[in-house]
């Protein structure tokens, strides 16, 4: 399984782990954290859902690729759902390999098509009550505009 | 026949619902998303959709047979 | 001070730390270990030495232009000097951004520049009892072609 | 005048030393380098190296004063 979920704080020492190898001289890693603006708006906390039969399917097909695109010896990414607070660590990419070009190039390859491709949801809470699910309710109004944001 | 239809985020919200079971003659994906449009006013068109059929990707067009559990999927906001 | 030296094993949740900040949504990081082959040779262990003090007044100026060119939050480098076992942690770079591409961009190009400008010198020692300064054998047989493996 | 040189790596191994406090008429870091190219018998050539006066990269050609701190460079190897 190198694509996973999880409801909890990930553990990024114990995944990092996970990713260790004699041969491996290289290891990036992509965190993404719960900031405290997004377009503009304060926003206070988030909320991660997932359709997740399909999320883990997906997830392990863009790590597959990544290992069949770069010649990285492992890579693993966990993706936190449920609610999440400022600093937060939502999701988590780690890449091992012989020399760091590779590593580079699969660990953003991975966190790119993880944010297109694999369903999961974030719904943004702002200063003043407000709430919004990301790429959903201003494509709603303006679909044409909204995938350049996706 | 009966379908197996799951909502997810704004979808969720707007169906009021996660998940149901529906008597429906829709014959494809498309044809069910014109149902539910109709029925539960989701604000998201069907250009703005994928459909998972069983737990995988699908065609719009696809014929749905009984049992199939379909769900809707908003455009993605992972990371 | 953005860019240190280390005799002891590199602290990274402690370096990461430093780079937290409520408006960073990206936080990318290198780790550069020691691998059991280079070259066709079988490493069993690695010396690494600096002259510090210009090494670190290279490494800050690195840093430095680095959080010019790109717009990241912060920017951190540690180096390990001593004697190193395989899988050690030689390096460690750390970048935060409020977006990834930027986090990317950054940590890529301090890692390049260290490697390359840096007065780290690092003396392999290879299954047989043979040992060799990288970079610098060779180049002293071939030293036209020697810069191109720096 | 006198300079303190230091070594570090393969010319440290080949100096059989760290540091030293040299006599030395040598006019520029270039000169200098070839009196101890003959000394040492260093296998790098200057144009391999870079040089550092006072803790800062210089030019080969920069004057030299009574007490700078000289230190030759070999091809780096970090990380």
């Amino acid at each position: 399984m190198h694509f996973r979920f999880t409801q909890s704080a990930i553990d990024t020492d114990s995944a990092r782990r996970e990713l260790l190898t004699l041969s491996a001289g290289g290891y990036v890693s992509f965190e993404g954290w719960v900031r405290d603006h997004n377009e503009g708006l304060e926003v206070t906390r988030l909320e991660y859902e997932s359709f997740q039969e399909l999320g883990v399917k997906e997830g392990e097909r863009i790590i597959d690729e990544a290992l069949r695109r770069f010649p990285v010896k492992h890579a693993l990414c966990i993706h936190r759902l449920g609610s999440l607070a400022l600093s937060d660590m939502a999701v988590w990419v780690g890449v091992s390999s012989a020399h760091r070009g590779e590593a580079f190039d699969a660990c953003r390859f991975i966190i790119d098509e993880v944010k297109h491709r694999v369903p999961i949801w974030k719904k943004e809470h702002y200063r003043g009550g407000d709430s919004g699910w990301v790429n959903c309710e201003r494509c709603a109004a303006a679909p044409t505009y909204a995938h350049q944001h996706a | 026949m009966q379908l197996k239809i799951q909502y997810y985020a704004l979808m969720r919200e707007q169906a009021g619902r996660s998940e149901e079971i529906l008597d429906t003659s829709a014959a494809t994906p498309a044809d069910l998303y014109g149902e539910l449009l109709a029925r539960y006013g989701f604000t998201l068109g069907r250009e703005q959709l994928k459909v998972a059929v069983n737990n995988e990707f699908s065609d719009w067009s696809r014929p749905l047979a009984a049992g199939d559990a379909v769900v809707f999927i908003p455009p993605v906001a992972g990371g």
